[in-house]
């Protein structure tokens, strides 16, 4: 599939499993929550990768905006997508989490709010794009759409935050003190995150690059 | 011309459009009501609401039937495509922009005077009307709501589904908005002071002037496509 | 020939949507008063080439100046000179004739736009119907009314993209009478359609459009009429 | 449920998600050269007809 083979590609093949390792071997039984506290350090790590993708996101829709370069609405997509992708999986393994920790599936905290929104309004980008058809024209509607939704972040995090200061709740999510090893195990997982998102975006980005080519390719023979 | 009477101009050019055809104010105070007999009608017909869903009600029959005019004020533009002649006038997007979201917040303040009465009629036993307050969030509602509608309204007209579309792209980004009155809607009818608000009302203020700054700056790209 | 600047000089335009060249090299020059017709199939860039000459589209490498002012360097004064006529008609459906000029005579900033909405009424024959929405007009008066409109900020330069498109015979005729007057009053013209007859009996200056390139351009009165089609269709192969 | 259930259950979703982009990418890599082989013979056949 791969002629040549991107690195960061090869270190997440090492660095997955390895983290992984960390996870299940190295790092200490959590004494309250046990062996679920697991899921944690992955999960940390894809909500980061998740929030990364959204920013580049936005920076490539403000370069788009700015330079009209294809390469931006590229990026902008391969961002979008990832983050998507990502951000479901942050949802779906701190549902998990939350089950035997908290005695619920979901609930408003405004860690768990903000990705929510922040989903829903991604979502509705890839919906955007698949509405367009010009290419020009589908690059700046979702570069639009990526900034005006990051900028949605602090007033998300503030509203989530302030809903729940008139309703208290007992559950917090900070409340975990952490061990040296868990720091170590902590890091690790989240560098293989970081190198997985890396190597997923650089893939998505060269499939869409070729995407592009092939279109131009087959506008120009059919002229 | 001057920055202000360009808008005032296109201001008043939609609203000859609107007095004359109606057809948004109509259909948005029209759509507002029906879905507030439709939540009486679910919520049980002789339960009565406590202070914080009732609000909750309310916002969601402004919002989804605003959702109705904030479609056509957009889309009457590119109907004989006169948005291309907008743009080779000397016209600054920006006005445009401004203008448009006038227009918007115009026609979500005029459906308000139909749904908030009728709002009262229906779920409003129990309630303190709370109206200074009250008149304020809708007020800060109205500009963000209108704002943000502005900006994606042209996205949205742009595509194949426009009326798909606007909804979709529009609900996600204006969730904090709608959860933050809610909330302090909830606070209003339930008697208390505005001091205890006041956060929620600074954060809606702050919504509003994000994305009127956002929309005012990324609204010429978006109309130069559409 | 004295080297004096022509009134619309376009060089070495490219336009590119994403890879796809819609204009590659186009190079022209009309004088003052010039009618240019520009001829060419679909999708050959007549649009696209109208669209960058009315601001509508930023054009991807070349230069566009009119009457002196560079199209991106002083776009405010460029577009000041432009009147653009479209297919569409840019008018809104719902106000009345009247009201759409003055609309748009107030929008450029024209002082008395009441008395220059009177003024355009009166010459394109509309001012029996100036109070009826635009919604209920014929085509061809909507044609009108759109000429007319283009015409409030007094512009130098007209653009008309297909103008004769979904007219009735007597309406292209009126709208043909019309095009001619306007040229008769030194306005600089130009004009993309597919209609060669109508299009080589007003013009000065002739251009042919195909994949993008201008593959001729010549003054009116060097072309043989009879033989034009030929021609034309000898370069459409050609390219 | 047992706590180690939940703990396979996460990684699970986790990893069947990433594998499933993984799939769903390497099926538009596909596809794209499909479209390649496509035009080249498209490119073929109109250098044989020239």
């Amino acid at each position: 599939m791969l002629k040549r083979f991107d690195p960061f590609a090869v270190l997440a093949l090492v660095g997955i499993p390895g983290a992984a390792a960390t996870v299940f071997f190295y790092a200490p039984l959590e004494r309250t929550m046990g062996v679920v506290q697991k899921i944690f350090y992955f999960h940390l790590g894809l909500a980061a990768a998740a929030f990364l993708s959204f920013f580049v996101a936005c920076v490539a829709g403000v370069l788009y905006l700015l330079r009209r370069q294809r390469v931006w609405d590229e990026r902008g997509t391969a961002a979008v997508e990832v983050g998507v992708l990502f951000t479901t999986l942050v949802l779906l393994t701190g549902s998990i989490w939350g089950r035997p920790i908290w005695n619920t599936w979901w609930t408003w905290d405004p860690r768990l709010t903000t990705s929510l929104i922040l989903w829903f309004i991604f979502t509705a980008c890839l919906i955007l794009r698949s509405a367009v058809e010009q290419e020009e024209k589908r690059a700046v509607f979702c570069a639009v759409m990526a900034i005006v939704g990051f900028v949605d972040v602090p007033v998300v995090f503030l509203s989530a935050r302030l809903w729940r200061s008139i309703h208290p709740t007992v559950i917090r999510s900070e409340g975990i003190a952490l061990e040296p090893a868990m720091i170590v195990t902590l890091a690790v997982s989240l560098a293989a995150m970081l190198i997985l998102w890396r190597a997923l975006f650089r893939l998505r980005c060269s499939i869409q690059r070729q995407e592009n080519t092939l279109l131009d390719l087959q506008q120009q023979l059919q002229r | 011309m001057t920055l202000p009477r360009q808008i005032l101009l296109l201001y008043r050019k939609d609203l000859r459009v609107e007095v004359r055809k109606k057809e948004s104010l109509i259909a948005m105070a029209f759509f507002g009501v029906l879905i507030m007999v439709i939540l009486n009608l679910a919520a049980g017909l002789d339960r009565r609401l406590q202070a914080e869903p009732a609000a909750g009600v309310l916002w969601v029959a402004i919002l989804f039937s605003s959702v109705l005019g904030l479609g056509r004020v957009f889309a009457r533009e590119k109907e004989n495509n006169c948005v291309a002649a907008l743009l080779v006038s000397p016209l600054s997007p920006g006005a445009l922009f401004a203008a448009k979201a006038l227009v918007n917040f115009t026609l979500m303040s005029f459906s308000e005077l139909v749904l908030v009465p009728v709002f009262f009629a229906l779920f409003g036993a129990g309630l303190q009307p709370g109206l200074p307050v009250l008149l304020l969030l809708l007020a800060l509602v109205n500009i963000g709501f209108s704002a943000a509608g502005t900006l994606l309204s042209a996205l949205a007209a742009g595509t194949r589904r426009n009326e798909v579309m606007l909804p979709i792209l529009l609900y996600p980004l204006c969730l904090p908005l709608v959860a933050l009155a809610v909330k302090a809607t909830g606070a209003a009818f339930g008697g208390r002071p505005m001091t205890e608000i006041r956060d929620l009302i600074e954060s809606m203020a702050a919504f509003g002037l994000i994305y009127a700054a956002a929309g005012y700056l990324l609204f010429s790209h978006a109309v130069r496509e559409a | 020939m004295p080297m004096v600047e022509p009134f619309l000089r376009v060089e070495r335009l490219c336009k590119a949507y994403g890879g796809l060249t819609a204009l590659k090299d186009v190079g022209l020059t009309l004088e003052a008063g010039g009618f240019l017709c520009l001829f060419g199939p679909n999708g050959a860039g007549k649009s696209t080439l109208l669209k960058v000459l009315a601001t509508l589209l930023p054009p991807t490498a070349g230069s566009v100046r009119v009457a002196g002012f560079d199209l991106e360097e002083h776009p405010e004064a460029f577009r000041a000179q432009l009147g653009l006529v479209s297919h569409q008609s840019f008018l809104y459906d719902d106000l009345s004739a009247r009201e759409n000029l003055e609309f748009y005579a107030a929008l450029y900033g024209v002082p008395d736009p009441s008395v220059r909405a009177g003024e355009l009424l009166e010459r394109v024959d509309l001012t029996h119907r100036a109070h009826s929405p635009v919604r209920e007009f014929s085509r061809g008066m909507q044609q009108r009314l759109s000429i007319a409109r283009a015409l409030v900020n007094d512009p130098s330069l007209l653009l008309l993209d297909e103008p004769y498109t979904g007219l009735d015979a007597h309406a292209a005729i009126r709208l043909s009478r019309q095009l001619r007057l306007l040229h008769e009053a030194q306005r600089t013209i130009v004009m993309a359609t597919h209609n060669l007859e109508r299009g080589l009996d007003l013009a000065t200056s002739v251009g042919i459009l195909a994949r993008g390139k201008l593959v001729f351009l010549q003054r009116r009165d060097q072309i043989d009429p009879e033989a034009f089609e030929q021609l034309y269709f000898r370069h459409l192969e050609a390219a | 449920m047992e706590r180690a259930t939940y703990l396979i259950l996460a990684y699970m979703i986790l990893w069947v998600g990433i594998a499933g982009y993984l799939t769903w990418l390497s099926g538009r890599q596909r596809q794209i050269a499909r479209r390649l082989e496509e035009l080249n013979a498209q490119i073929k056949r109109r250098e044989v007809r020239s």
